[in-house]
């Protein structure tokens, strides 16, 4: 139409007005690393694969998991999951139920038969690396190792595979099957596992089958103690022994009043071994306070649900056929448990003893330049020890002994064999600024309570071995992953793009590593999508003036 | 030209007469003009409307301040406004009334006009019998035709019949007729048959 | 179109989008293809509450017309910031007059559309709380009590801020403006006066009326769409924060606007016909202090000296908002008004149950 | 059709043969009975395709207008006095916009004091607003108007405003050839609006203009109303051949040809001017009048070509410019600049008073006689001014501006009717 001059304007031509020249401080958008990635000792990234599960893309989210860790399943329900301990949302309502969805993957999985392939055969020469021990480390790293090319070799001198997976915990928290076909995977990969073959000197192994490098990972089994006056008729086990004996066919005989000496998951796992094996007093004797107690609560909480009982500040002064002495002990101000010379009898027809477990050094007597401290072997940041080629880790080098740690040796232990037979510089990613709760804006989270996993009613879990917790199953799995908050993660809610008074925000098409870009041509700089971004995944960055 | 004044009050339909007034001159194919005097006058308050005639286009807007003729819709008012100011001495004046001239007491104006032009009608007395309401205009436009020659009844009734449609049409044209032969008769003249009205 | 409520944060209602649902559900501003009926360019200041809300506001009229829609503005910020020559930000055909006169405007071109028998081309009128509430409230009831078809939407920033933050009539009591200055012995703006221009809206029993706030933009989008679905007259009024008015940091502006409503100062409110039929709950209920902080146009409630009565009042104003309008839902589930309160609720027993649930989410709507 | 009717009933039907799309009304004296008529039209239906609404204001009436125009409507309000002034804001706005609205305004005084008779203090204060502005002298002349009007403003896209006498003319019944719709309708096209809010092709009407283009919107605006000279008299013709009534145009010379004293007035006052100026002639005097048809835009130059012959001229006019005197006489001297000619302003018909003859029968015989000052109020009652002056002057001196009055005080002093 003929328009009147200045009166009457083309729409949209203010787009020729470039205000971002207005701005003194410009968005940016950043990735910082979520709190579970951080703690997570296997080196997951439960945000990474909760994305996918999110949308129900339940093999894309198990494979990100197996792309660190070959046990998604085992973990699922044996690892003490630090991931939540840590999660930004506890401090809204409740931690997201991580450990729940990756056991959910992992079972489905299994119910799936999802496998992982070798890598293509490829122009670099495959190496032959031996691991000796086929716990969580050595399987952990027998799995890298195969898929990073190399040939693997794993011994053990156990009957079975797994280790502690195996031997140390029980049945009712890791029923084998489930074990067996995680570590079925493995073998299929490629990775040949000797049983039955205990190797005592790891230089001769290493020259006899001669292997480029060495992994030794044959955990701690030697049970540690501590001398007790005893008469002849007292009965005494250690706990390790009571756990390997319940999985052979022979279960040990307790009788009907158990105690259990110590204070470590071991010990929990004895004493609800023993109600599980007719126990009908069964006693945990710990010298300090349950503040002190390195056992993880979850375990106490679900012994004392099954009516274990623990009796605190207290040793053992002298063990005889039917009873045992028991010393009160009091903190001194240091904390240290002070003995207070008041004596007690306590009715028993067993103790074990629980008072943790040493590595059996032997095979690294011959080894030069290994350093032995406190019974462990002295490793680097490469998990190499002082004999190059020769490399540890799980419970026989100096960590927090469980099984997720030493999962997470054994991949680092790979990546970095990996490096050194290629002669390459050891991996050192750059750490990620990390996402805390400060950065969230937790207002456009809705309220979504976490989702108990069942428990098995504690009745049954008296008598039996059944798997006390049970899994999830789809729909609260998918629940439980969308409860997670992507800290420091875009998770592509187009607040952003919707909060922008300046429609500076562009909406990308879904591919490409950002959903938005900013178009600094009109962006003024108010920050409100920074501070409307749920997740922190948004940086106000000074302009440069 | 021939200039009417019309004196009232306010709700006595004084502007509605000389609007029909003109609108029976306009239908004789003259030129008329009628106003009221402008304002906002409640009822009962007096007002004067004009109306003037001519057989060429009227271009004045002036208040008509010397009138051929006067029409006094509310006889109380002869004593209280100066209704014959500018009355030229030949003025034709109707006094809605029923009462006699005597009882009027302005036998004083016949000293500077006309007797013979002064007529008296029971304008509103008519208007109830026939209308059931005291709206004289119709019963005094018809008198007025009649004392002043200067419109024709038929126009006059046209008009009416124009203005007030159906079976108030009709009462008001009867009204008219009666007073048109009740002044002719009265003034001498016999009654004559409607005459045929020009086209306009 | 009825809006999804899933639980989950990535289909929620409180973010813009959702990759988890279909483009069809997901809210107007989460569209690429929206059609930002005001766009860049814009003069607005930084963070301006007004330009977000009218972007809001008008997407969601223009996708529930399928585009087809005429707007009229007062004067003021956004017709300033928006339309200075040579350059307009408006994508739809627009018109500005007078500051007075907007819902005559658009009373008008609804005339002229009915006159030319036009009944899919919609109307919408807008401008600030001095245009509607103050200089343009004459026309806005004409505009009402005559039924015209229009929707009318005014963005509240609670003060003339194009003139430089003078008082109107929505400016709230002890708020510091240029005409209200925070001095004497009874600094900022008097108690006492003042109106509420959406229950004024209601009593003119008019189809619809609704407020919102720029903070809960899905709840916005679904009133204005909810409007857009009846005919006749339609109120929204939506608070708007005006960093510069309010001297909050331009970040903030959504922020504040939230506390507004969770604080109970600003209840978030839906009425058809005269009855109050709807009301948003408080979701995670806040002391007005946390609001007013924020704002440097209180700032002399708290310093040199922390005026206490003054502060105890305000928060017995929104007090009696969250009674009046049970916008707290109690333990029982009854609306807090019923429980703890005397004060007879305005929102009709319906009102206050039909409600929506805890979370600021719009009703569950069809069509 | 030839009729006898009131003024307001017949611009009415004059308005709806012009197909107006939406009308405003807001009621005030005297422009009642033009919308009441219009409203009547409507709701019988004879109107069609138009929609009448009762609006809460004067303000609103012309905020309506503005939108209905804007959204291609062809529109149309009245009004008057206090409302003129109560829409002024948006009076401006319609034009500054350039939307054709048609305004009927019955002219009216404007208070303090409260007065609602005529005279043309409403109209004149707008004269500036950017409005096209015509004078109707008779009935007749406002029924051509309106029609004329809308193919005027549409063709510049300005609006008009008619303009008429209230009462006077708005009041009176006389004959009225109303134009037949055939007539109308081959002579106004329908509306086609040069802007127009659509939504196929969308536009910002209303732009924030700064110093950087204001002055230009200003002269284009006066260019615009200044084509309004060269197409006035263009229809005013084309209306003339269609149907056969010469009304309108920008000025009408009455024997003014060989008159040396000539009267300058809008309104329906020429016919009584005209009345008095036959009878002047038939003494011998030599005058003439000059009535104007179009006071906005200003025809300066066809005013100077009708007064070039004239020794004196009289202005006489309804307004009075508080503080400088005449305005319309104020215009006429800026269009007789130069020409020698002795201009007299006759204040005249303020607040309904009547024009009479016999007034102005002394006033132009004073003229003649040189006995006219340069600014006279007609029929002033001098003793009542000059006693209230005296009481002022006592109580507290007045300057000698306000003595000056004293002296300019009408030589002409006669009694009211």
């Amino acid at each position: 139409m003929e328009k009147p001059f200045a009166i009457t304007l083309d729409v949209g031509s203010s787009r020729a007005n470039k205000t971002g020249s207005w701005r003194t401080e410009r968005p940016v958008y950043v990735h910082r690393l979520a709190p579970c990635g951080d703690a997570c000792p296997a080196g997951e990234d439960p945000q990474a694969w909760l994305y996918p599960a999110e949308e129900g893309d339940y093999e894309t989210a198990w494979r990100q998991i197996m792309a660190e860790n070959p046990f998604p399943a085992v973990m699922g329900r044996v690892c003490y999951h630090p991931c939540e301990t840590s999660c930004n949302r506890a401090q809204l309502d409740d931690a997201v139920g991580i450990n729940s969805v990756e056991r959910f993957l992992g079972d489905e999985a299994l119910r799936r038969g999802w496998t992982v392939d070798a890598p293509l055969p490829s122009d670099k020469p495959r190496k032959r690396v031996l691991i000796v021990g086929a716990g969580p480390s050595g399987l952990s790293a027998a799995y890298h190792l195969t898929r990073l090319g190399h040939q693997v070799t794993v011994r053990d001198a156990a009957p079975h595979a797994g280790g502690m997976m195996r031997f140390g915990i029980p049945k009712y928290r890791l029923p084998r099957d489930v074990l067996e076909a995680e570590i079925d995977r493995i073998r299929h990969l490629g990775v040949r596992i000797e049983l039955g073959a205990k190797v005592t000197d790891a230089l001769a192994a290493q020259r006899e089958g001669n292997f480029d490098a060495v992994f030794l990972a044959i955990g701690a089994q030697l049970a540690k103690r501590t001398y007790i006056p005893a008469g002849t008729a007292a009965k005494m086990l250690d706990a390790l022994s009571v756990l390997r004996s319940t999985e052979d066919e022979s279960p040990p005989r307790l009788g009907r009043r158990v105690v259990v000496y110590g204070g470590g998951d071991t010990a929990i796992d004895a004493a609800r071994t023993a109600r599980r094996l007719g126990a009908e007093e069964s006693i945990v004797v710990y010298r300090r306070t349950r503040e002190r107690m390195p056992a993880h609560d979850s375990e106490l909480e679900e012994a004392l649900q099954e009516g274990v009982l623990v009796k605190w500040l207290s040793t053992i002064k002298r063990a005889e056929a039917d009873r045992l002495v028991v010393e009160r002990m009091e903190l001194d101000e240091s904390g240290f448990p002070q003995p207070t010379g008041e004596l007690e009898e306590l009715e028993a027809d067993s103790l074990v003893l629980a008072l943790g477990e040493e590595t059996d050094l032997t095979l690294v007597e011959g080894v030069p330049d290994i350093e032995v401290e406190d019974g462990v072997v002295k490793v680097g940041p490469t998990m190499m020890t002082g004999c190059p080629g020769i490399f540890a880790g799980g419970d026989m080098v100096p960590a927090e002994r469980t099984v997720t740690t030493a999962i997470g040796h054994g991949k680092r232990a790979a990546r970095n064999i990996d490096a050194w037979l290629r002669g390459t510089a050891p991996e050192s990613p750059q750490p990620l600024p990390l996402a805390d709760f400060a950065h969230l804006n937790t207002w456009y989270y809705a309220d979504a309570p976490r989702t108990m996993r069942p428990r098995l009613e504690a009745i049954r879990r008296q008598s039996t071995f059944d798997e006390v917790v049970g899994g999830l199953d789809e729909s609260n799995a998918l629940f439980e992953a969308r409860r997670c908050m992507s800290c420091g993660s875009c998770f592509a809610c187009d607040n952003c793009y919707g909060v922008c008074p300046d429609n500076a925000v562009i909406k990308l098409e879904p591919t490409g590593s950002y959903a938005y870009e900013i178009d600094y041509d009109y962006c003024k700089g108010c920050g409100l999508c920074a501070a409307e971004c749920p997740c922190g995944a948004i940086e106000m960055e000074p302009e440069r003036v | 030209m021939f200039e009417v004044r019309i004196h009232g009050r306010g709700g006595q339909g004084v502007v509605t007469a000389a609007e029909l007034l003109s609108v029976a001159a306009f239908l004789e194919g003259r030129h008329a003009q009628a106003f009221p005097s402008f304002g906002s006058e409640r009822t009962g308050a007096p007002v004067v409307s004009f109306c003037r005639i001519d057989d060429h286009p009227i271009r004045t807007r002036e208040p008509i301040s010397e009138p051929d003729a006067l029409i006094i819709v509310d006889a109380t008012l002869l004593h209280q406004v100066d209704v014959f100011s500018g009355l030229k001495p030949d003025g034709w004046v109707l006094i809605n009334t029923s009462k006699p001239f005597g009882e009027l007491r302005i036998e004083e104006l016949f000293t500077r006009f006309d007797r013979e032009r002064f007529q008296t009608v029971a304008a509103t007395e008519l208007a109830r019998e026939l209308l059931g309401r005291p709206l004289p205009n119709a019963a005094l436009l018809g008198a007025f035709a009649a004392l002043t020659d200067r419109v024709a009844l038929a126009a006059v009734t046209r008009a009416i019949a124009e203005r007030f449609s159906g079976a108030v049409g009709e009462r008001n044209v009867a009204a008219a007729e009666r007073t048109y032969n009740h002044v002719r008769a009265a003034r001498g003249a016999p009654s004559r048959p409607l005459l045929e009205v020009s086209s306009a | 179109m009825p809006l999804q409520r899933v639980k989950y944060y990535q289909a929620g209602s409180f973010v813009a989008g959702n990759r988890l649902l279909d483009p069809h559900e997901r809210s107007v501003q989460a569209d690429s293809g929206r059609s930002n009926a005001i766009t860049c360019g814009h003069r607005a200041c930084q963070g301006c509450g007004e330009a977000l809300g009218a972007r809001f506001a008008l997407d969601a009229a223009l996708r529930a017309s399928g585009g087809d829609m005429i707007a009229a503005n007062a004067t003021g910020c956004l017709e300033v910031f928006s339309t200075p020559y040579p350059e307009t930000s408006w994508q739809l055909p627009w018109i500005h007059s007078l500051f007075g006169n907007a819902p005559a405007v658009a009373s008008g071109i609804a005339a002229a559309l009915r006159a030319k028998g036009n009944t899919h081309t919609r109307v919408v009128g807008q401008g600030g709380d001095g245009g509607t509430v103050d200089i343009g409230f004459a026309c806005l009831s004409g505009m009402f009590e005559r039924g015209d078809d229009v929707l009318y939407i005014c963005y509240d920033n609670e003060g003339y801020m194009n003139t430089g933050v003078q008082r109107s009539a929505a400016t709230p009591p002890d708020a510091r403006t240029t005409t209200t200055p925070a001095v004497g012995e009874h600094p900022g703006a008097p108690w006492g006066q003042g109106k509420s221009a959406p229950l004024i809206a209601l009593a003119h029993e008019i189809p619809y009326v609704a407020t919102a706030t720029i903070a809960d933009l899905r709840d916005l989008e679904a009133k204005v769409e909810h409007a857009m679905d009846l005919h006749g007259p339609r109120y929204i009024h939506i608070l708007v924060t005006c960093p510069l008015g309010w001297g909050t940091a331009s970040s903030d502006a959504i922020r504040v606007a939230r506390m507004a409503t969770e604080s109970g100062l600003f209840p978030v409110f839906e009425g058809e016909h005269g009855d109050i039929t709807a009301v948003t709950k408080i979701r995670q209920r806040v002391g007005v202090e946390e609001y007013l902080k924020l704002q440097r146009r209180f700032a002399h409630l708290f310093a040199p000296v922390r005026r206490e009565n003054e502060i105890a009042r305000i928060q017995a104003r929104a007090d009696r908002n969250i009674a009046r309008f049970g916008l707290v839902e109690a333990r029982d589930g009854r609306p807090e008004a019923e429980v703890e309160s005397d004060t007879p609720s305005i929102g009709a027993k319906g009102a206050a149950t039909s409600a929506q649930a805890a979370a600021p989410s719009p009703p569950h709507r069809s069509g | 059709m030839l009729r006898q009717l009131e003024g307001s009933q017949a611009v009415a039907e004059a308005v709806a043969t012009c197909r107006p799309e939406v009308i405003c009304a807001y009621p005030i004296s005297p422009q009642t009975h033009i919308v009441e008529g219009l409203a009547a039209l409507v709701k019988s239906g004879r109107l069609e395709h138009c929609e009448f609404v009762n609006v809460e204001s004067e303000f609103a009436a012309m905020s309506v207008a503005i939108g209905a125009s804007a959204a291609g409507a062809r529109a149309y309000t009245a009004t008057a006095s206090q409302g003129l002034l109560y829409m002024t804001e948006a009076l401006y706005n319609a034009a500054g916009l350039g939307l054709p609205i048609v305004m009927t305004v019955a002219n009216r005084a404007i208070g303090a004091p409260i007065n609602i008779w005529n005279d043309h203090s409403d109209a004149m204060s707008q004269r500036d607003s950017g409005w096209i502005q015509l004078y109707a002298e008779s009935n007749q002349e406002a029924v051509d108007l309106h029609v004329q009007a809308f193919k005027l403003a549409e063709q510049l896209s300005l609006p008009a405003m008619v303009c008429m006498d209230g009462f006077i003319l708005t009041h009176a019944f006389e004959r009225v050839e109303l134009p037949p719709q055939s007539q109308v309708d081959a002579f106004l096209p329908a509306f086609q609006p040069r802007q127009v809010l659509d939504p196929e092709d969308p536009v910002t009407i209303g732009a924030m203009v700064g110093p950087e283009a204001f002055t230009e919107v200003r002269y284009l605006a006066h260019y615009k109303q200044m084509q309004a000279l060269d197409l006035i008299p263009e229809i005013a013709a084309a209306y003339e051949t269609l149907t056969g009534r010469a009304s309108g145009g920008l000025v009408r010379r009455y024997r003014s040809h060989d008159a040396e004293t000539v009267v300058v007035a809008l309104g329906s006052v020429l016919g009584t001017i005209e009345d008095v100026v036959d009878e002047l002639r038939e003494h011998g005097s030599r005058i003439g009048c000059v009535g104007i048809k179009t006071f906005r835009p200003w025809p300066r130059a066809e005013i100077r070509a009708a007064l070039s012959g004239a020794r004196r001229v009289i202005v006489l006019e309804k307004a009075l410019s508080i503080g400088i005197g005449g305005i319309l006489a104020q215009n006429v001297h800026s269009a007789l600049e130069g020409s020698g000619a002795r201009i007299h302003t006759a204040i005249a018909g303020l607040g309904g008073r009547p024009i009479t003859k016999a007034s102005l029968h002394r006033l132009f015989r004073a003229a003649a006689a040189n006995e006219l000052g340069d600014t006279t109020f007609l029929d002033l009652n001098r003793e009542l001014i000059e006693r209230e002056l005296v009481r002022q002057s006592e109580t507290r001196r007045s300057g000698p501006h306000a003595e000056n009055i004293l002296r300019d005080l009408g030589a002409v002093a006669s009694r009211p009717v």
